[in-house]
């Protein structure tokens, strides 16, 4: 088959779903939209597959595959092309988005069965999935762009899906515009990168970055790629833009999991790895993502450790999860801050669904405080969330693990890096270990607070079965990319798969030593060792001494109030920029529009008015008067007679 | 001296600001007063002002149009002030009332 | 102190007096003297300057037939109570006193300044001792023959009209 | 005879329209009108040279000789889709005027046709004397839209709208007529022809205010800026606007603005070069403080059209500071986004024209959980939001993306503040779209005495269309832009020198 029918399958096969259960929005059954829309997403999956076979059989140097459906846009130098590329990296991710994406289409037809409007819901699924492809394999920030915007309108739409709700549909139009100041950024970068490289296809681009390597900030591409990396932070949940997504909860689960936890939001960090030769020849910008990344790992998993409600602690998770992706680009581990994507991918959307089968079975409660000893109801859902948890957590032997410590390790070992952000690296995975026990714990373990009327029960095998495929990832996933440290212990010496096969994609950082053996193991050892106390201490805390945590807390109330209100980072938003910006626009109406500018055409109005009347007032009937005006020209006459 | 001059020696000018003096006279006159008549003598009083000035301008450039000018301008005068008057004999006999003021009827 | 210059300001003074009092007196029937008065100066001062046919005319035309017309129709009026004599408004009769001072002082100025300063300067000319009454006969029905008797139709026609005006019942507008 | 053709059938209807004996066929028959119009405009495509930027279909005849001034139409690559544009709305606006206009119907339809004549006409003329009437004339049926369909206050606001608007080209009429003195004294007879002016070297002196171009410049584009309307001067809209009766809001913001921003580019940029390069800045600075504010004052509005309208003041700054901006990217997306502007905001006020046929209110707070009473009109609502905020693949992403382009390339500073319109563009159409439609149903939506219903096949047949070119106009935009591209390309490269000449003649 030829690559251009492969492409086109592959991205129109979930826009047909998408059109199919889009024009029948008004039938109920959640079966057989759940079938199309999955079968539209397997379909694109089997194409990735075919694409990424078809990319094992080339030979390295030459994978990538350019499927160009002709121009877009042409204007004068510029031109866009609807071109899209198949690398090794675009394949990877393909794959996951189409994998993991199946995967959650069938989760959906169990969860969302009982929803009127699930043939809408999955319309918005497979739009989505149209949207990440093209993001995905844009060959040009433009097309990519197009994606970019496009799966920022189906995480609004299906945000607020439940639309009759206020709150819900506010969530959906925060995430919207947050995202929006993001893409502006990402506007401006663009035109940086068009003025300086007159192009804005991303290959050509990576090609001539290396020849404006800088260092200084206003340099073309430092500030080209900080302003990426703004729109990056918008889509990919980073400080300041990072408050859209806890709220995007508000989603039905699956669509967490899918958008708000595998795909949508590592756009960002996919963007950057896309463009890691670019980003590379500004190695300030380098330094800024690696802050902001583990700032937010730190941040975002101290508001985790306090939140209560299950998919809340999850999408702290996520954020702090994608702040980890983040440091690894800036620490210039591409490599690894894919990895990590990729086992993200797996055990964090195997998390939200499992909490999607949590609340299922709660009857839509949240409030982890309301469950506890779920575990012999949902045995199932129990062991594969296990799972999850322990990649998470970084325990050897499982996805996190590899992916996790590879980029603490980079983070202290390369050039671009330092150990600060190794400690405060180690410092997020602690507190991690600390917050996902605690979820753990009072979730599934433990006494049982789960109200009478409520009954839980286990979800059905349509929903259990991508929990267990996921679950299986989540273990496994880590054996593409075994780190060399480790991979030279083990028997047969397996390789860093991943890195060879994205060998050609990322570049090497510069500058970057032999790794130190012994110092990888310390680390790791270390890092280990604080994660598992910390694991310890939380399941002892939250399983059986619950009073202690109370009274704790009571203690240390302002913090933790600080904590628990997101460090009112919101109320911030809203009191000093939201709001008067607000009333500005209000007062700028009031007194700009109609007190100034209305005013100054009536007045004009008026001193026309004025001045006739006034004329007119001269026109007095008097006699005298008139000989008055007479005298009066006369005198003017005679002055300027005489004057001259 | 330029003094005594001024006094003494009696010239086209003093005729002429004799002339102007007089006819602003008559202006004030009639942008002043409010009885109809009493503004028809200024007028007269404006033209006996123009009238000295004409007569003046021709003894002093020796020509007699000036004369001339002065004759046609008294004839015109009479002719005013007998139309002037007879309006305002016929405004008096509708009105019984000759003050300007109550006659503001081009108001615009 | 010639004959000459004391007659000039004898008349001059008397001329002014006339206007200022026509101007300024209440009553109408002193203005009318005041006129008169006037007139006769200024007829006076048409001597000085050697008209002697025009201050004739205007002995008996303005002293005479307009100053006793005038009177006449005063008399016909015979106003039972004066009105006002000055126009209400003090700003606008400021203005106006300012506007006929201004164009006095501008004339002055602007004779002043054609003679560059010198008020006196100009004699008469020589050739001023002419027959005036004389010529002024002959350029009257030569030259300016054609105005003269548009001048007598004028008369005429305002004849008529003045009749025609004063039998008539009134204006155009009604009573207020 | 195209050109006369098309700019003068309207008129003709309108004739037919004015003697017809039966009332009740006026509306069937101005329907098929104006399909017989747009059929019409149709025929240009066929032989429209689309690899020169020289006039095309030129009609040329002396109309008084005297003073030069000739009956001159041609159409060139600027006003190509200008013309398009307008017959493409006419038959969609006369369906949307079906029931919302119910008295005067006559009157109103014939209105409508001489707006159209005289607007086709404003686009075509290459005659100032000519151009001048045309100008003037599309005031006049549009000043009885609004001031006899509209709303409660619509004396004041025509009233607004026409002291406006006729301000701005009296003195427009005096620099015509000055540049036409000037001819003379170039040429030695005087003239009208566009393209004399054309030749015409008017001296500048940037440091001097009162130098002749400048002078000239300003005259003509303040008119043009008040048509726009660029900011300060767009008071006049938002009141004509909400005042006006749907069809009359849309010809406004679907075409008349379009006259101010297309003269920009037929008259000032090409007369005026040096001045207009040396006073951009202005433009630019207003036309990007016009973005935020239109978008900020939009965001507060209480009314939908107002809403609407203001957003038109944000959208039609994008277009100048395109069209100041001097490059390709800069004047195609210019010219792109008037096309835009004329699709989505025209098809935004027909929904709001359709809903307040339903409810009789504009008020969002009256609103709210729309979308679950009518989700049809929803999803076509959502579609024309979308473009209204450039999402990409809709018509407004190529416009306003080869705008910001453009101005980067020129004013890196403009286009970042440019760009937060993106962002509040988006915070407005969303805020508003959210508290329409969804959240719970408002006092309007839940009455349960008069219950709301969908879309009928009437108003699906005016949506479609519109939708279909959001689509079309987003993927296929290089369709479009080829054919004004040679004459921008020609505006670009020969501002200074430019001289446009017939095809066909030497």
């Amino acid at each position: 088959m030829s690559q251009t029918a492969l492409m086109s399958i592959l991205l129109a096969s979930p826009l047909i779903g998408f059109l199919i259960n889009g024009f029948r929005r008004k039938h109920h059954s959640a079966n057989v939209s759940g079938i199309i829309a999955s079968v539209a997403v397997f379909i694109s999956f089997v194409a990735a597959v075919l694409f990424w076979l078809e990319l094992q059989g080339m030979a390295p140097e030459s994978r990538s595959i350019l499927v160009n459906y002709g121009s877009w846009m042409n204007v004068e130098s510029l031109s866009i092309n609807f071109g899209f590329l198949v690398d090794p990296l675009s394949s990877l991710m393909i794959l996951i988005i189409t994998g993991v994406g199946f995967l959650i289409h069938v989760f959906s037809i169990g969860y969302m069965h009982h929803d009127k409007n699930v043939a809408k819901y999955f319309a918005y699924l497979n739009f989505f999935i149209f949207n990440m492809l093209i993001l995905v394999l844009g060959d040009s920030l433009v097309t990519l762009f197009v994606g970019w915007e496009g799966v920022g309108l189906a995480s609004y739409l299906l945000i607020g899906f439940w639309f009759t709700d206020k709150e819900k549909a506010s969530a959906g139009m925060k995430a919207f515009i947050t995202n929006r100041i993001g893409d502006a950024a990402f506007l401006i970068g663009m035109f940086i990168f068009f003025v300086s490289f007159g192009t804005l296809n991303i290959q050509e681009l990576n090609a001539l970055a290396p020849t404006v390597a800088e260092s200084t900030w206003l340099g073309v591409a430092t500030l080209g790629t900080l302003f990426l990396f703004i729109g990056a932070t918008g889509k990919s949940a980073q400080i300041p833009l990072y408050v859209w997504l806890p709220d995007a909860m508000a989603g039905p689960t699956p669509v967490s999991a899918l958008i708000h936890a595998a795909t949508m939001v590592t756009a960002g960090v996919y963007l950057i790895i896309r463009m890691n030769p670019v980003f590379l020849a500004a190695p300030n910008t380098m330094m800024v993502i690696a802050i902001i990344g583990v700032l937010t790992v730190v941040l975002a998993a101290s508001i985790g450790i306090t939140q209560n409600d299950i998919k809340k602690v999850l999408a702290y998770s996520t954020v702090s999860q994608l702040g980890y992706m983040f440091l690894a680009c800036g620490v210039g581990a591409f490599t690894a801050a894919f990895f990590h994507l990729m086992t993200h991918a797996f055990f964090k959307a195997l998390m939200f669904l499992g909490s999607g089968s949590v609340i299922h079975a709660m009857h839509e409660e949240q409030d982890i405080r309301k469950m506890g000893g779920l575990k012999k109801y949902l045995p199932w859902t129990h062991l594969t969330f296990m799972m999850g948890w322990l990649a998470i957590l970084g325990t050897p032997g499982f996805s996190g693990f590899f992916s996790k410590d590879e980029i603490l390790w980079m983070s202290w070992h390369s050039p671009l890096g330092h150990w600060s952000l190794w400690a405060l690296g180690a410092l997020g995975a602690t507190m991690t270990a600390f917050y996902m026990t605690r979820l753990m714990a009072l979730t599934f373990w433990g006494k049982s607070r789960v109200p009478k009327e409520i009954h839980p029960h286990e979800s059905s095998p349509i929903m259990l079965f991508p929990l267990v495929v996921l679950a299986i990832l989540s273990v496994v996933g880590g054996y593409v990319g075994i780190p060399h440290v480790i991979g030279a212990i083990l028997p047969g010496h397996p390789e860093n798969i991943l890195a060879g096969w994205l060998g050609n994609i990322v570049k090497p950082i510069p500058g970057i030593t032999e790794a130190d053996a012994a110092m990888e193991w310390t680390l790791m050892g270390v890092s280990v060792g604080l994660a598992t106390i910390s694991a310890f201490i939380a399941y002892t805390l939250y399983v059986n001494k619950q009073e202690a945590v109370q009274s704790f807390t009571n203690k240390i109330k302002p913090v933790y109030e600080l904590v628990y209100k997101k460090y009112l980072v919101d109320e911030l938003y809203f009191g000093y920029i939201i709001n008067p910006l607000v009333r500005l626009s209000e007062n700028i109406w009031a007194y700009i529009d109609v007190r100034f500018i209305d005013r100054c055409t009536y007045w004009a109005g008026d001193l026309m008015k004025g001045g006739g009347s006034f004329v007119r007032s001269l026109q007095n009937g008097n006699l005298q008067s008139y000989a008055m005006y007479i005298g009066l020209g006369l005198v003017l006459t005679l002055t300027f007679v005489m004057m001259r | 001296m330029v003094n005594t001059n001024v006094f003494l020696e009696i010239g086209l000018n003093h005729y002429l600001v004799l002339s102007t003096v007089l006819f602003c006279l008559g202006m004030i006159g009639v942008l002043l007063r409010k009885n109809a008549i009493v503004m028809l003598m200024s007028i007269e009083l404006m033209l006996n002002a123009v009238n000295i000035s004409f007569i003046a301008f021709g003894k002093y450039n020796s020509n007699i149009d000036g004369q001339i000018m002065v004759f046609f301008v008294m004839t015109i005068a009479a002719a005013e002030a007998a139309v002037g008057l007879a309006l305002a004999v016929s405004i008096f006999k509708r009105f019984k009332e000759v003050n300007i003021r109550f006659f503001e009827h081009l108001k615009g | 102190m010639t004959a000459d210059a004391f007659l000039f300001w004898f008349l001059a003074l008397s001329t002014v007096a006339g206007g200022v009092m026509v101007v300024s007196l209440t009553n109408p029937i002193y203005a009318a003297l005041s006129l008169a008065f006037t007139m006769v100066s200024v007829a006076a001062v048409f001597v000085t300057l050697e008209a002697f046919f025009v201050a004739g005319v205007q002995l008996i035309v303005y002293a005479g037939a307009v100053m006793v017309l005038f009177v006449m129709v005063l008399m016909l009026f015979d106003l039972k109570h004066e009105v006002e004599s000055f126009a209400r408004g003090k700003v606008t009769g400021a203005i106006k006193l300012l506007a006929a001072g201004l164009l006095a002082g501008l004339l002055i100025g602007a004779i002043l300044y054609s003679s560059s300063g010198e008020l006196g300067s100009s004699a008469p000319q020589a050739a001023a001792q002419i027959d005036s009454t004389k010529t002024l006969g002959y350029r009257l029905f030569t030259q300016h023959i054609f105005a003269f008797e548009a001048l007598g139709v004028l008369l005429l026609v305002i004849a008529v009209g003045v009749v025609a005006l004063s039998r008539s019942k009134g204006g155009t507008h009604g009573k207020h | 005879m195209i050109l006369s053709t098309l700019v003068f059938l309207p008129v003709l209807f309108a004739l037919i329209l004015a003697l017809w004996p039966q009332k009740n066929m006026i509306r069937p028959m101005a329907l098929v009108f104006s399909l017989i119009h747009f059929a019409v405009g149709l025929i240009v495509f066929q032989d429209f040279d689309t690899s020169t930027a020289q006039l095309q279909f030129v009609e040329k005849h002396m109309w008084i000789e005297k003073f030069g001034i000739q009956y001159f139409l041609a159409m060139d690559g600027i006003s190509f889709w200008l013309v398009q544009l307008t017959t493409f709305l006419a038959p969609l606006i006369i369906l949307a005027s079906w029931n919302s206009i119910s008295e005067k119907v006559r009157g109103f339809h014939i209105c409508f046709f001489i707006l159209q004549s005289a607007m086709l006409g404003s686009f075509l003329a290459f005659d100032a004397i000519l151009f001048y009437v045309f100008w003037e004339l599309s005031l006049i049926p549009m000043y009885f839209i609004v001031g006899i369909w509209g709303g409660s206050r619509r004396i004041y606001a025509t009233l607004k709208f026409f002291i406006y608007t006729m301000a701005g080209s009296v003195l427009m009429l005096v620099a015509i007529i000055y540049m036409m003195y000037l001819t003379q004294q170039a040429f030695g007879q005087m003239s009208s022809n566009l393209l004399d002016f054309y030749k015409l070297s008017i001296p500048f002196i940037g440091s001097d205010f009162f130098s002749m171009q400048t002078l000239l410049f300003f005259a003509f584009a303040l008119a043009f800026a008040i048509k726009v309307p660029l900011f300060p001067l767009h008071t006049w809209l938002p009141d004509a606007h909400v005042e006006a009766p749907t069809p009359g809001s849309v010809v406004l913001a679907g075409v008349m603005l379009k006259m101010g921003t297309f003269c920009y580019m037929r008259w000032v940029l090409p007369l005026f070069p040096e001045a207009s390069e040396y006073w951009a800045w202005i433009f630019i600075m207003l036309g990007v403080i016009g973005i935020i504010y239109g978008a900020l004052v939009a965001m507060v509005q209480p009314d939908i059209k107002k809403l609407v309208a203001y957003s038109s003041v944000s959208h039609m700054g994008y277009i100048i500071i395109g069209l100041f901006v001097m490059n390709h990217q800069g004047l195609q997306g210019g010219l792109y986004q008037m096309l835009n502007h004329g699709i989505s905001t025209g098809a935004l006020f027909i929904l709001i024209g359709m809903i307040y046929e339903r409810t009789h209110s504009r008020e969002i707070s009256q609103y709210g959980g729309l979308a679950s009473v009518l989700p049809n009109f929803t999803i076509f609502f959502f579609i024309i939001t979308l473009s209204s905020i450039a999402v990409p693949l809709t018509n407004g992403f190529v416009g306003e993306f080869l705008i910001l382009l453009g101005v980067y390339k020129a004013s890196p500073w403009a286009a970042g503040f440019a760009v937060t319109g993106v962002v509040l563009g988006a915070a407005y159409m969303l805020w508003m779209f959210k508290r329409v439609f969804y959240g719970e149903k408002g006092p309007l939506v839940a009455d349960e005495k008069h219950p709301l219903i969908d879309l009928n096949v009437r108003e699906f047949v005016i949506l479609v269309p519109f939708v279909i070119m959001v689509f079309v106009m987003g993927i296929f935009p290089n369709h479009f832009l080829k054919y004004s591209e040679a004459s921008i390309d020609y505006l670009v490269k020969n501002k200074s020198s430019y001289q446009l000449t017939i095809k066909g003649e030497q």
